[in-house]
Protein backbone atom coordinates (compact mmCIF):
# COMPACT_ATOMS: atom_id res chain seq x y z
CA UNK A 1 0.00 0.00 0.00
CA UNK A 2 2.07 2.51 0.81
CA UNK A 3 3.72 2.61 -3.05
CA UNK A 4 7.15 4.49 -4.23
CA UNK A 5 8.08 4.55 -7.56
CA UNK A 6 11.12 6.47 -9.48
CA UNK A 7 11.80 7.55 -12.63
CA UNK A 8 15.25 8.31 -13.22
CA UNK A 9 16.59 10.45 -16.06
CA UNK A 10 20.74 10.89 -17.34
CA UNK A 11 21.91 14.21 -18.23
CA UNK A 12 25.35 14.60 -19.97
CA UNK A 13 27.32 18.07 -19.30
CA UNK A 14 31.02 16.84 -18.68
CA UNK A 15 30.03 14.60 -16.38
CA UNK A 16 26.82 12.35 -16.01
CA UNK A 17 24.12 13.68 -13.64
CA UNK A 18 21.00 11.38 -12.41
CA UNK A 19 17.86 12.55 -11.52
CA UNK A 20 15.76 10.79 -9.83
CA UNK A 21 11.95 11.90 -9.40
CA UNK A 22 10.39 10.32 -6.26
CA UNK A 23 6.95 9.73 -6.02
CA UNK A 24 5.00 8.01 -3.59
CA UNK A 25 5.68 7.57 0.56
CA UNK A 26 9.21 6.26 1.06
CA UNK A 27 8.83 4.33 4.47
CA UNK A 28 9.95 1.02 5.76
CA UNK A 29 8.04 -0.69 3.29
CA UNK A 30 8.98 1.03 0.30
CA UNK A 31 12.32 1.16 1.47
CA UNK A 32 13.98 -1.53 0.18
CA UNK A 33 13.44 -1.21 -3.17
CA UNK A 34 13.99 1.51 -3.46
CA UNK A 35 17.48 1.09 -1.76
CA UNK A 36 18.16 -1.20 -4.41
CA UNK A 37 16.89 0.75 -6.76
CA UNK A 38 19.72 3.28 -6.06
CA UNK A 39 22.12 1.43 -5.21
CA UNK A 40 22.01 -0.22 -8.84
CA UNK A 41 22.72 3.62 -9.79
CA UNK A 42 25.33 4.04 -7.76
CA UNK A 43 27.35 0.69 -8.52
CA UNK A 44 27.58 2.00 -11.99
CA UNK A 45 28.62 5.64 -13.22
CA UNK A 46 25.67 7.00 -10.80
CA UNK A 47 28.14 8.92 -8.19
CA UNK A 48 26.30 12.73 -9.50
CA UNK A 49 22.52 12.37 -8.01
CA UNK A 50 20.00 14.67 -7.94
CA UNK A 51 16.46 13.50 -6.40
CA UNK A 52 13.39 15.41 -7.51
CA UNK A 53 10.80 15.57 -4.09
CA UNK A 54 7.79 17.35 -5.46
CA UNK A 55 6.02 14.33 -5.70
CA UNK A 56 7.24 12.80 -2.48
CA UNK A 57 4.63 12.51 0.26
CA UNK A 58 6.09 10.90 2.67
CA UNK A 59 9.68 10.42 4.31
CA UNK A 60 10.61 8.28 7.18
CA UNK A 61 13.89 7.34 9.21
CA UNK A 62 14.61 4.62 7.11
CA UNK A 63 14.02 6.86 3.64
CA UNK A 64 16.04 9.98 5.01
CA UNK A 65 19.04 7.29 6.62
CA UNK A 66 19.42 6.31 3.30
CA UNK A 67 19.80 9.64 1.41
CA UNK A 68 22.90 9.85 4.03
CA UNK A 69 23.95 6.66 3.34
CA UNK A 70 23.47 7.61 -0.43
CA UNK A 71 25.46 10.55 -0.23
CA UNK A 72 28.48 9.45 1.61
CA UNK A 73 28.55 6.73 -1.00
CA UNK A 74 28.96 9.41 -3.64
CA UNK A 75 31.17 11.76 -1.59
CA UNK A 76 33.67 8.40 -1.47
CA UNK A 77 33.54 8.40 -5.51
CA UNK A 78 33.93 12.13 -5.68
CA UNK A 79 30.67 12.89 -6.84
CA UNK A 80 27.52 14.28 -4.53
CA UNK A 81 23.92 13.81 -3.42
CA UNK A 82 21.42 16.79 -3.28
CA UNK A 83 17.65 17.18 -3.21
CA UNK A 84 15.54 19.44 -4.74
CA UNK A 85 12.01 20.79 -4.57
CA UNK A 86 10.96 18.99 -1.58
CA UNK A 87 7.25 19.60 -0.10
CA UNK A 88 6.78 22.15 2.63
CA UNK A 89 6.36 19.33 4.69
CA UNK A 90 9.21 17.01 3.75
CA UNK A 91 11.23 20.52 3.75
CA UNK A 92 10.60 21.38 7.40
CA UNK A 93 11.39 18.08 8.35
CA UNK A 94 14.97 17.77 6.64
CA UNK A 95 15.67 20.93 8.37
CA UNK A 96 14.37 20.47 12.13
CA UNK A 97 16.22 17.37 11.80
CA UNK A 98 19.26 19.29 10.59
CA UNK A 99 19.96 16.63 7.37
CA UNK A 100 20.26 19.98 5.52
CA UNK A 101 23.53 20.56 7.03
CA UNK A 102 24.94 17.81 5.39
CA UNK A 103 22.68 17.42 2.27
CA UNK A 104 22.08 20.43 -0.13
CA UNK A 105 18.79 21.16 -0.83
CA UNK A 106 17.37 23.64 -3.09
CA UNK A 107 14.14 25.06 -4.40
CA UNK A 108 14.18 23.96 -7.99
CA UNK A 109 16.06 21.70 -10.30
CA UNK A 110 17.79 24.61 -11.92
CA UNK A 111 19.70 25.66 -8.85
CA UNK A 112 20.17 22.40 -8.03
CA UNK A 113 21.65 21.71 -11.39
CA UNK A 114 24.43 24.78 -10.53
CA UNK A 115 25.37 22.35 -7.45
CA UNK A 116 27.30 19.80 -10.14
CA UNK A 117 28.86 22.86 -12.44
CA UNK B 1 -14.31 18.29 28.24
CA UNK B 2 -15.11 15.46 25.76
CA UNK B 3 -12.16 13.13 25.19
CA UNK B 4 -12.84 10.45 22.57
CA UNK B 5 -10.81 7.07 21.90
CA UNK B 6 -10.24 5.42 18.59
CA UNK B 7 -8.52 2.05 18.53
CA UNK B 8 -6.70 0.62 15.17
CA UNK B 9 -5.58 -3.17 15.39
CA UNK B 10 -3.25 -4.52 12.51
CA UNK B 11 -1.13 -7.12 11.90
CA UNK B 12 2.09 -6.37 12.35
CA UNK B 13 3.34 -5.88 8.75
CA UNK B 14 5.27 -2.80 6.87
CA UNK B 15 2.40 -2.71 4.55
CA UNK B 16 -0.48 -1.18 7.19
CA UNK B 17 2.14 1.50 7.93
CA UNK B 18 0.20 3.59 5.22
CA UNK B 19 -2.65 3.35 6.85
CA UNK B 20 -1.84 4.12 10.20
CA UNK B 21 -0.28 7.11 9.06
CA UNK B 22 -3.51 7.90 7.06
CA UNK B 23 -5.47 7.34 10.95
CA UNK B 24 -3.52 9.61 11.96
CA UNK B 25 -3.22 12.42 9.99
CA UNK B 26 -6.78 12.41 9.47
CA UNK B 27 -7.46 12.60 13.46
CA UNK B 28 -4.75 14.52 14.41
CA UNK B 29 -5.58 16.97 11.02
CA UNK B 30 -9.22 17.96 12.66
CA UNK B 31 -7.70 19.11 15.67
CA UNK B 32 -5.97 22.37 16.47
CA UNK B 33 -2.85 21.58 15.19
CA UNK B 34 -0.13 23.21 13.00
CA UNK B 35 0.49 21.45 9.59
CA UNK B 36 3.92 20.67 11.16
CA UNK B 37 3.16 19.57 14.52
CA UNK B 38 0.31 16.97 11.98
CA UNK B 39 3.73 16.07 10.21
CA UNK B 40 5.91 15.64 13.39
CA UNK B 41 2.94 13.11 14.94
CA UNK B 42 2.61 11.45 11.91
CA UNK B 43 6.49 10.25 11.29
CA UNK B 44 6.49 9.44 15.09
CA UNK B 45 3.96 7.00 15.32
CA UNK B 46 5.23 5.58 11.70
CA UNK B 47 8.60 5.25 13.68
CA UNK B 48 6.98 3.49 16.98
CA UNK B 49 4.61 0.96 14.49
CA UNK B 50 8.22 0.77 12.09
CA UNK B 51 9.98 -0.49 15.81
CA UNK B 52 7.63 -2.93 16.68
CA UNK B 53 7.36 -4.72 13.31
CA UNK B 54 11.39 -4.45 13.08
CA UNK B 55 12.50 -5.48 16.86
CA UNK B 56 9.41 -6.74 18.91
CA UNK B 57 8.30 -9.09 16.76
CA UNK B 58 10.68 -11.62 15.15
CA UNK B 59 9.94 -13.30 12.03
CA UNK B 60 10.80 -16.37 13.86
CA UNK B 61 8.45 -16.54 16.50
CA UNK B 62 4.65 -16.07 16.72
CA UNK B 63 3.34 -14.09 19.66
CA UNK B 64 -0.45 -13.03 20.29
CA UNK B 65 -2.49 -10.79 22.87
CA UNK B 66 -4.29 -12.14 25.13
CA UNK B 67 -7.20 -13.48 23.09
CA UNK B 68 -6.02 -11.75 20.08
CA UNK B 69 -3.80 -13.46 16.94
CA UNK B 70 -0.01 -13.99 16.34
CA UNK B 71 1.71 -10.37 15.85
CA UNK B 72 -0.79 -8.01 16.56
CA UNK B 73 -0.10 -4.49 17.02
CA UNK B 74 -2.89 -2.09 18.95
CA UNK B 75 -3.36 1.78 18.25
CA UNK B 76 -4.87 3.94 20.75
CA UNK B 77 -5.70 7.28 20.19
CA UNK B 78 -7.75 9.27 22.59
CA UNK B 79 -8.12 13.01 21.11
CA UNK B 80 -9.30 16.42 23.44
CA UNK B 81 -9.39 19.92 22.56
CA UNK B 82 -5.73 19.87 24.33
CA UNK B 83 -3.78 16.87 23.23
CA UNK B 84 -3.48 13.54 21.20
CA UNK B 85 -2.75 10.67 23.18
CA UNK B 86 -1.36 7.60 21.12
CA UNK B 87 -0.45 4.51 22.57
CA UNK B 88 1.12 1.99 20.53
CA UNK B 89 0.76 -1.48 21.97
CA UNK B 90 2.60 -5.01 21.13
CA UNK B 91 2.91 -8.21 23.01
CA UNK B 92 6.44 -9.51 21.29
CA UNK B 93 10.00 -8.68 22.79
CA UNK B 94 10.82 -6.75 25.48
CA UNK B 95 12.67 -3.21 25.15
CA UNK B 96 14.76 -1.74 27.34
CA UNK B 97 13.57 1.78 26.56
CA UNK B 98 14.58 3.46 29.74
CA UNK B 99 18.05 2.12 29.19
CA UNK B 100 18.11 3.24 25.50
CA UNK B 101 19.68 6.47 24.78
CA UNK B 102 19.43 8.11 21.60
CA UNK B 103 22.24 9.37 19.88
CA UNK B 104 23.78 12.39 19.31
CA UNK B 105 21.86 13.41 16.47
CA UNK B 106 24.56 16.14 14.95
CA UNK B 107 27.50 14.04 15.49
CA UNK B 108 25.61 10.89 14.12
CA UNK B 109 24.90 12.52 11.16
CA UNK B 110 28.16 14.23 10.71
CA UNK B 111 29.49 10.62 10.09
CA UNK B 112 26.76 9.88 7.69
CA UNK B 113 25.42 7.55 9.48
CA UNK B 114 22.07 5.68 8.61
CA UNK B 115 20.26 4.65 11.15
CA UNK B 116 19.00 5.43 15.05
CA UNK B 117 17.05 8.08 13.51
CA UNK B 118 13.36 6.55 14.47
CA UNK B 119 14.00 6.92 18.34
CA UNK B 120 15.40 10.58 17.81
CA UNK B 121 12.65 11.19 15.47
CA UNK B 122 10.15 9.93 18.35
CA UNK B 123 10.99 11.68 20.99
CA UNK B 124 11.96 14.92 19.86
CA UNK B 125 8.55 15.20 18.02
CA UNK B 126 6.53 14.39 20.74
CA UNK B 127 5.98 16.47 23.97
CA UNK B 128 5.79 13.47 26.16
CA UNK B 129 7.26 9.56 25.64
CA UNK B 130 6.67 6.90 27.99
CA UNK B 131 6.93 2.72 27.57
CA UNK B 132 5.60 0.43 29.83
CA UNK B 133 5.57 -3.20 29.88
CA UNK B 134 2.71 -5.23 32.02
CA UNK B 135 3.42 -8.43 33.79
CA UNK B 136 1.33 -10.47 30.99
CA UNK B 137 4.21 -9.23 28.30
CA UNK B 138 2.05 -6.66 26.27
CA UNK B 139 4.67 -3.39 25.97
CA UNK B 140 3.34 -0.20 25.62
CA UNK B 141 4.79 3.26 24.44
CA UNK B 142 2.80 6.41 25.38
CA UNK B 143 3.05 9.14 22.84
CA UNK B 144 1.40 12.36 23.90
CA UNK B 145 1.52 15.90 21.64
CA UNK B 146 -0.21 18.94 23.22
CA UNK B 147 -1.81 21.71 20.90
CA UNK B 148 -0.12 25.23 21.13
CA UNK B 149 -2.20 27.66 22.01
CA UNK B 150 -2.07 30.61 19.18
CA UNK C 1 -4.40 -17.70 0.86
CA UNK C 2 -2.92 -15.04 3.62
CA UNK C 3 -5.53 -13.28 5.01
CA UNK C 4 -5.55 -9.89 7.02
CA UNK C 5 -7.84 -8.36 9.75
CA UNK C 6 -8.03 -5.13 10.75
CA UNK C 7 -10.18 -3.35 13.32
CA UNK C 8 -11.43 -0.15 14.17
CA UNK C 9 -13.44 1.11 16.85
CA UNK C 10 -15.08 4.62 16.72
CA UNK C 11 -17.15 6.54 18.93
CA UNK C 12 -20.94 6.50 17.48
CA UNK C 13 -20.76 10.21 16.19
CA UNK C 14 -20.72 11.27 12.78
CA UNK C 15 -18.00 13.34 13.40
CA UNK C 16 -15.64 9.98 12.43
CA UNK C 17 -17.42 9.29 9.27
CA UNK C 18 -14.58 10.47 7.18
CA UNK C 19 -12.29 8.51 9.31
CA UNK C 20 -13.44 5.69 8.10
CA UNK C 21 -13.84 6.29 4.47
CA UNK C 22 -10.29 6.75 4.88
CA UNK C 23 -9.41 3.39 6.53
CA UNK C 24 -11.75 1.91 3.61
CA UNK C 25 -10.47 3.42 0.63
CA UNK C 26 -7.29 2.99 1.95
CA UNK C 27 -7.19 -0.70 2.21
CA UNK C 28 -9.51 -1.66 -0.80
CA UNK C 29 -7.09 1.02 -2.48
CA UNK C 30 -4.82 -1.30 -1.76
CA UNK C 31 -6.16 -4.10 -3.33
CA UNK C 32 -6.95 -5.34 -7.29
CA UNK C 33 -10.60 -3.02 -7.41
CA UNK C 34 -11.30 -0.95 -9.63
CA UNK C 35 -12.31 2.58 -8.92
CA UNK C 36 -15.92 2.45 -9.62
CA UNK C 37 -16.05 -0.84 -7.12
CA UNK C 38 -13.30 1.49 -4.61
CA UNK C 39 -15.96 4.31 -4.44
CA UNK C 40 -18.71 1.97 -4.29
CA UNK C 41 -17.41 -0.21 -1.16
CA UNK C 42 -16.24 3.06 0.39
CA UNK C 43 -19.70 4.85 0.45
CA UNK C 44 -21.70 1.59 1.46
CA UNK C 45 -19.56 1.47 4.64
CA UNK C 46 -20.38 4.93 5.39
CA UNK C 47 -23.78 4.39 4.72
CA UNK C 48 -23.80 1.29 7.15
CA UNK C 49 -22.09 3.38 9.81
CA UNK C 50 -24.34 6.45 9.45
CA UNK C 51 -27.53 4.13 9.87
CA UNK C 52 -25.93 2.66 13.29
CA UNK C 53 -25.31 6.37 14.15
CA UNK C 54 -28.86 7.56 13.44
CA UNK C 55 -31.09 4.44 14.27
CA UNK C 56 -29.22 1.99 15.98
CA UNK C 57 -27.75 4.10 18.82
CA UNK C 58 -30.15 6.75 19.96
CA UNK C 59 -29.14 9.80 22.25
CA UNK C 60 -31.41 9.15 24.82
CA UNK C 61 -29.74 5.71 25.65
CA UNK C 62 -26.38 4.39 26.58
CA UNK C 63 -25.25 1.31 25.70
CA UNK C 64 -22.05 -0.86 25.60
CA UNK C 65 -20.57 -3.74 24.30
CA UNK C 66 -19.53 -6.02 26.63
CA UNK C 67 -16.63 -4.46 28.40
CA UNK C 68 -16.92 -1.65 25.73
CA UNK C 69 -17.62 2.10 26.52
CA UNK C 70 -20.96 3.37 25.46
CA UNK C 71 -21.88 3.61 22.00
CA UNK C 72 -19.27 2.33 19.92
CA UNK C 73 -18.79 1.11 16.28
CA UNK C 74 -16.62 -1.73 15.98
CA UNK C 75 -15.64 -2.70 11.94
CA UNK C 76 -13.68 -5.33 11.48
CA UNK C 77 -12.02 -5.81 7.54
CA UNK C 78 -10.91 -9.15 6.44
CA UNK C 79 -9.06 -8.67 3.05
CA UNK C 80 -7.33 -11.24 1.32
CA UNK C 81 -6.61 -11.58 -2.83
CA UNK C 82 -10.30 -12.45 -3.45
CA UNK C 83 -12.70 -10.53 -1.56
CA UNK C 84 -12.95 -7.91 1.08
CA UNK C 85 -15.62 -8.44 4.01
CA UNK C 86 -16.56 -5.62 6.27
CA UNK C 87 -18.34 -6.41 9.60
CA UNK C 88 -20.07 -3.17 11.07
CA UNK C 89 -20.80 -3.87 14.70
CA UNK C 90 -22.69 -2.24 17.46
CA UNK C 91 -24.62 -2.88 20.94
CA UNK C 92 -27.57 -0.65 20.20
CA UNK C 93 -30.89 -1.43 19.01
CA UNK C 94 -32.30 -4.67 16.87
CA UNK C 95 -33.03 -3.83 12.69
CA UNK C 96 -35.39 -6.20 11.19
CA UNK C 97 -33.10 -6.31 8.50
CA UNK C 98 -35.03 -9.70 6.86
CA UNK C 99 -37.97 -7.73 6.62
CA UNK C 100 -36.80 -4.58 5.51
CA UNK C 101 -37.30 -4.54 1.48
CA UNK C 102 -35.38 -1.54 -0.14
CA UNK C 103 -38.10 0.90 -1.87
CA UNK C 104 -38.25 0.57 -5.62
CA UNK C 105 -35.99 3.68 -6.57
CA UNK C 106 -36.88 4.25 -9.52
CA UNK C 107 -40.06 5.50 -8.66
CA UNK C 108 -38.67 6.00 -5.36
CA UNK C 109 -36.48 8.85 -7.18
CA UNK C 110 -39.64 10.03 -9.98
CA UNK C 111 -41.43 11.10 -6.36
CA UNK C 112 -38.25 12.89 -5.43
CA UNK C 113 -38.06 11.50 -2.09
CA UNK C 114 -34.73 12.65 -0.21
CA UNK C 115 -34.81 8.78 2.32
CA UNK C 116 -34.13 5.35 2.13
CA UNK C 117 -31.19 5.45 -0.39
CA UNK C 118 -28.90 4.19 2.11
CA UNK C 119 -29.76 0.30 2.51
CA UNK C 120 -30.59 0.73 -1.30
CA UNK C 121 -27.01 2.04 -1.94
CA UNK C 122 -25.64 -0.94 0.41
CA UNK C 123 -27.71 -3.85 -0.93
CA UNK C 124 -27.04 -2.43 -4.60
CA UNK C 125 -23.34 -1.56 -4.03
CA UNK C 126 -21.95 -4.68 -2.71
CA UNK C 127 -22.11 -8.28 -3.70
CA UNK C 128 -23.16 -10.37 -0.55
CA UNK C 129 -24.58 -7.97 2.73
CA UNK C 130 -26.21 -10.05 5.65
CA UNK C 131 -27.31 -9.14 9.07
CA UNK C 132 -26.85 -10.90 12.65
CA UNK C 133 -28.14 -10.30 16.06
CA UNK C 134 -26.19 -12.27 19.05
CA UNK C 135 -28.01 -13.18 22.51
CA UNK C 136 -25.67 -10.42 23.77
CA UNK C 137 -27.14 -7.67 21.58
CA UNK C 138 -24.47 -7.11 19.09
CA UNK C 139 -25.85 -6.44 15.76
CA UNK C 140 -23.36 -6.72 12.82
CA UNK C 141 -24.00 -5.93 9.31
CA UNK C 142 -21.54 -8.27 6.84
CA UNK C 143 -20.75 -6.41 3.64
CA UNK C 144 -18.55 -8.85 0.81
CA UNK C 145 -17.18 -7.47 -2.27
CA UNK C 146 -15.24 -9.80 -4.47
CA UNK C 147 -12.98 -8.75 -7.29
CA UNK C 148 -13.63 -8.97 -10.69
CA UNK C 149 -11.29 -11.14 -12.68
CA UNK C 150 -9.89 -8.63 -15.38
CA UNK D 1 -13.75 15.97 10.37
CA UNK D 2 -15.88 15.50 7.32
CA UNK D 3 -15.76 19.05 6.39
CA UNK D 4 -17.93 20.63 3.14
CA UNK D 5 -18.09 24.13 2.24
CA UNK D 6 -19.74 26.24 -0.44
CA UNK D 7 -19.21 29.71 -2.36
CA UNK D 8 -22.31 31.30 -3.56
CA UNK D 9 -22.59 33.35 -6.84
CA UNK D 10 -25.27 35.51 -8.16
CA UNK D 11 -25.20 35.97 -11.91
CA UNK D 12 -28.21 37.92 -13.45
CA UNK D 13 -29.60 37.31 -17.06
CA UNK D 14 -33.18 37.68 -17.36
CA UNK D 15 -33.36 35.85 -13.95
CA UNK D 16 -30.90 34.99 -11.18
CA UNK D 17 -29.14 31.90 -11.46
CA UNK D 18 -26.82 30.86 -8.38
CA UNK D 19 -23.33 28.77 -8.85
CA UNK D 20 -23.00 26.90 -6.14
CA UNK D 21 -19.54 25.46 -5.42
CA UNK D 22 -18.98 23.29 -3.23
CA UNK D 23 -15.73 22.05 -1.48
CA UNK D 24 -15.30 18.93 0.65
CA UNK D 25 -17.38 15.69 1.61
CA UNK D 26 -20.68 15.94 1.92
CA UNK D 27 -21.79 13.17 3.99
CA UNK D 28 -23.79 12.78 6.95
CA UNK D 29 -21.80 15.07 9.26
CA UNK D 30 -21.38 17.41 6.96
CA UNK D 31 -24.97 17.55 5.72
CA UNK D 32 -27.37 19.46 8.14
CA UNK D 33 -25.04 22.72 7.70
CA UNK D 34 -24.91 22.34 3.93
CA UNK D 35 -28.80 21.55 4.10
CA UNK D 36 -30.06 24.60 5.67
CA UNK D 37 -27.34 26.93 3.30
CA UNK D 38 -29.51 25.98 0.64
CA UNK D 39 -32.61 25.59 2.17
CA UNK D 40 -31.82 29.88 3.01
CA UNK D 41 -31.00 30.38 -0.70
CA UNK D 42 -34.15 28.67 -2.04
CA UNK D 43 -36.54 30.25 0.50
CA UNK D 44 -35.14 33.65 -0.98
CA UNK D 45 -35.10 34.32 -5.04
CA UNK D 46 -33.16 31.25 -5.40
CA UNK D 47 -34.69 28.99 -7.83
CA UNK D 48 -32.16 28.56 -10.28
CA UNK D 49 -29.55 26.56 -9.10
CA UNK D 50 -26.45 25.26 -10.64
CA UNK D 51 -24.36 22.85 -8.66
CA UNK D 52 -20.63 23.20 -8.97
CA UNK D 53 -18.85 19.40 -7.91
CA UNK D 54 -15.55 20.14 -9.54
CA UNK D 55 -14.06 20.01 -5.64
CA UNK D 56 -16.63 17.86 -3.63
CA UNK D 57 -14.70 14.38 -3.20
CA UNK D 58 -17.30 12.49 -1.39
CA UNK D 59 -20.98 12.43 -1.64
CA UNK D 60 -23.25 10.10 0.94
CA UNK D 61 -27.13 9.18 0.53
CA UNK D 62 -28.15 12.23 2.67
CA UNK D 63 -26.46 14.74 0.19
CA UNK D 64 -27.71 12.83 -2.80
CA UNK D 65 -31.44 12.89 -1.35
CA UNK D 66 -30.76 16.48 -0.29
CA UNK D 67 -30.21 17.62 -3.98
CA UNK D 68 -33.32 15.60 -5.05
CA UNK D 69 -35.42 17.21 -2.38
CA UNK D 70 -33.56 21.30 -3.62
CA UNK D 71 -35.02 19.76 -7.24
CA UNK D 72 -38.51 19.06 -6.18
CA UNK D 73 -38.36 22.60 -4.27
CA UNK D 74 -36.98 24.49 -6.78
CA UNK D 75 -38.89 23.23 -9.62
CA UNK D 76 -42.66 23.74 -7.88
CA UNK D 77 -40.96 27.49 -7.90
CA UNK D 78 -40.76 26.95 -11.58
CA UNK D 79 -36.94 27.00 -11.29
CA UNK D 80 -34.39 24.09 -11.88
CA UNK D 81 -31.36 22.66 -9.94
CA UNK D 82 -28.42 20.99 -12.31
CA UNK D 83 -25.04 19.78 -11.43
CA UNK D 84 -22.01 19.90 -13.62
CA UNK D 85 -18.35 19.30 -13.32
CA UNK D 86 -18.10 15.99 -11.28
CA UNK D 87 -15.29 14.07 -10.57
CA UNK D 88 -15.64 10.73 -12.33
CA UNK D 89 -16.17 9.28 -8.89
CA UNK D 90 -18.86 11.23 -8.09
CA UNK D 91 -20.42 11.13 -11.71
CA UNK D 92 -20.53 7.31 -11.53
CA UNK D 93 -22.40 7.31 -8.62
CA UNK D 94 -25.02 9.69 -9.92
CA UNK D 95 -25.33 7.32 -12.77
CA UNK D 96 -25.27 4.16 -11.22
CA UNK D 97 -28.31 5.32 -9.08
CA UNK D 98 -29.95 6.41 -11.87
CA UNK D 99 -29.96 10.05 -10.27
CA UNK D 100 -28.70 11.69 -13.81
CA UNK D 101 -32.56 10.82 -15.26
CA UNK D 102 -34.01 13.42 -12.43
CA UNK D 103 -31.24 16.02 -12.67
CA UNK D 104 -29.37 17.28 -15.23
CA UNK D 105 -25.28 16.18 -14.96
CA UNK D 106 -23.22 18.61 -17.24
CA UNK D 107 -19.39 18.26 -17.92
CA UNK D 108 -18.96 22.29 -17.51
CA UNK D 109 -20.38 25.23 -16.53
CA UNK D 110 -21.05 26.93 -19.90
CA UNK D 111 -23.16 24.04 -20.83
CA UNK D 112 -24.64 23.76 -17.84
CA UNK D 113 -25.87 27.44 -17.72
CA UNK D 114 -27.61 26.74 -21.07
CA UNK D 115 -30.08 24.63 -19.42
CA UNK D 116 -31.57 27.93 -17.76
CA UNK D 117 -32.06 29.89 -21.22
N1 LIG E 1 10.00 -1.71 19.97
C1 LIG E 1 11.30 -2.07 20.10
N2 LIG E 1 11.62 -3.27 20.63
C2 LIG E 1 12.90 -3.63 20.77
N3 LIG E 1 13.95 -2.87 20.42
C3 LIG E 1 13.72 -1.67 19.89
C4 LIG E 1 12.39 -1.20 19.70
N4 LIG E 1 12.46 0.03 19.18
C5 LIG E 1 13.76 0.31 19.03
N5 LIG E 1 14.54 -0.68 19.47
C6 LIG E 1 16.03 -0.68 19.48
O1 LIG E 1 16.47 0.66 19.46
C7 LIG E 1 17.36 0.89 18.37
C8 LIG E 1 17.17 2.28 17.79
O2 LIG E 1 15.94 2.37 17.11
P1 LIG E 1 15.67 3.53 16.08
O3 LIG E 1 16.07 4.81 16.69
O4 LIG E 1 14.25 3.43 15.63
O5 LIG E 1 16.65 3.31 14.85
P2 LIG E 1 16.93 2.10 13.87
O6 LIG E 1 15.69 1.30 13.74
O7 LIG E 1 17.34 2.77 12.61
O8 LIG E 1 18.05 1.33 14.50
C9 LIG E 1 17.08 -0.22 17.39
O9 LIG E 1 18.21 -0.53 16.62
C10 LIG E 1 16.66 -1.36 18.30
O10 LIG E 1 17.79 -2.07 18.76
N1 LIG F 1 -28.88 -0.04 11.82
C1 LIG F 1 -30.20 0.21 11.81
N2 LIG F 1 -30.94 0.04 12.94
C2 LIG F 1 -32.24 0.27 12.93
N3 LIG F 1 -32.95 0.69 11.87
C3 LIG F 1 -32.30 0.89 10.71
C4 LIG F 1 -30.90 0.66 10.63
N4 LIG F 1 -30.52 0.92 9.37
C5 LIG F 1 -31.64 1.31 8.71
N5 LIG F 1 -32.71 1.28 9.50
C6 LIG F 1 -34.11 1.60 9.09
O1 LIG F 1 -34.21 1.45 7.68
C7 LIG F 1 -34.67 2.65 7.06
C8 LIG F 1 -34.00 2.87 5.71
O2 LIG F 1 -32.64 3.23 5.90
P1 LIG F 1 -31.82 3.90 4.73
O3 LIG F 1 -32.07 3.14 3.47
O4 LIG F 1 -30.41 4.01 5.15
O5 LIG F 1 -32.45 5.33 4.47
P2 LIG F 1 -32.74 6.58 5.42
O6 LIG F 1 -31.74 6.59 6.52
O7 LIG F 1 -32.62 7.74 4.50
O8 LIG F 1 -34.16 6.40 5.92
C9 LIG F 1 -34.40 3.75 8.06
O9 LIG F 1 -35.30 4.81 7.93
C10 LIG F 1 -34.52 3.01 9.39
O10 LIG F 1 -35.85 3.00 9.80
Amino acid sequence: MPMCSIKVEKIGFKIPIFIIRVTGSLDAYSFPEFEDKIRGILDKDGINLMFDFANLEYISSAGLGAMMGFAKIAREKKGDLVIFNPTPKINSIINILGLSKFIKVFDNEKTALSAFE
Amino acid sequence: MKTDSIYLKIPSDKFFLGLVRKVITELAGGMNYSQDDIAKIEIAVDEACTNVIKYAYTSEEKIAFKGGKDNEINIKVNINTKRIIIEVSDAGKEFDFENYHVPDIAAHLKEMKMHGLGLYIIKNFMDDVSYKRTPDGVNTLTLVKYIKKG
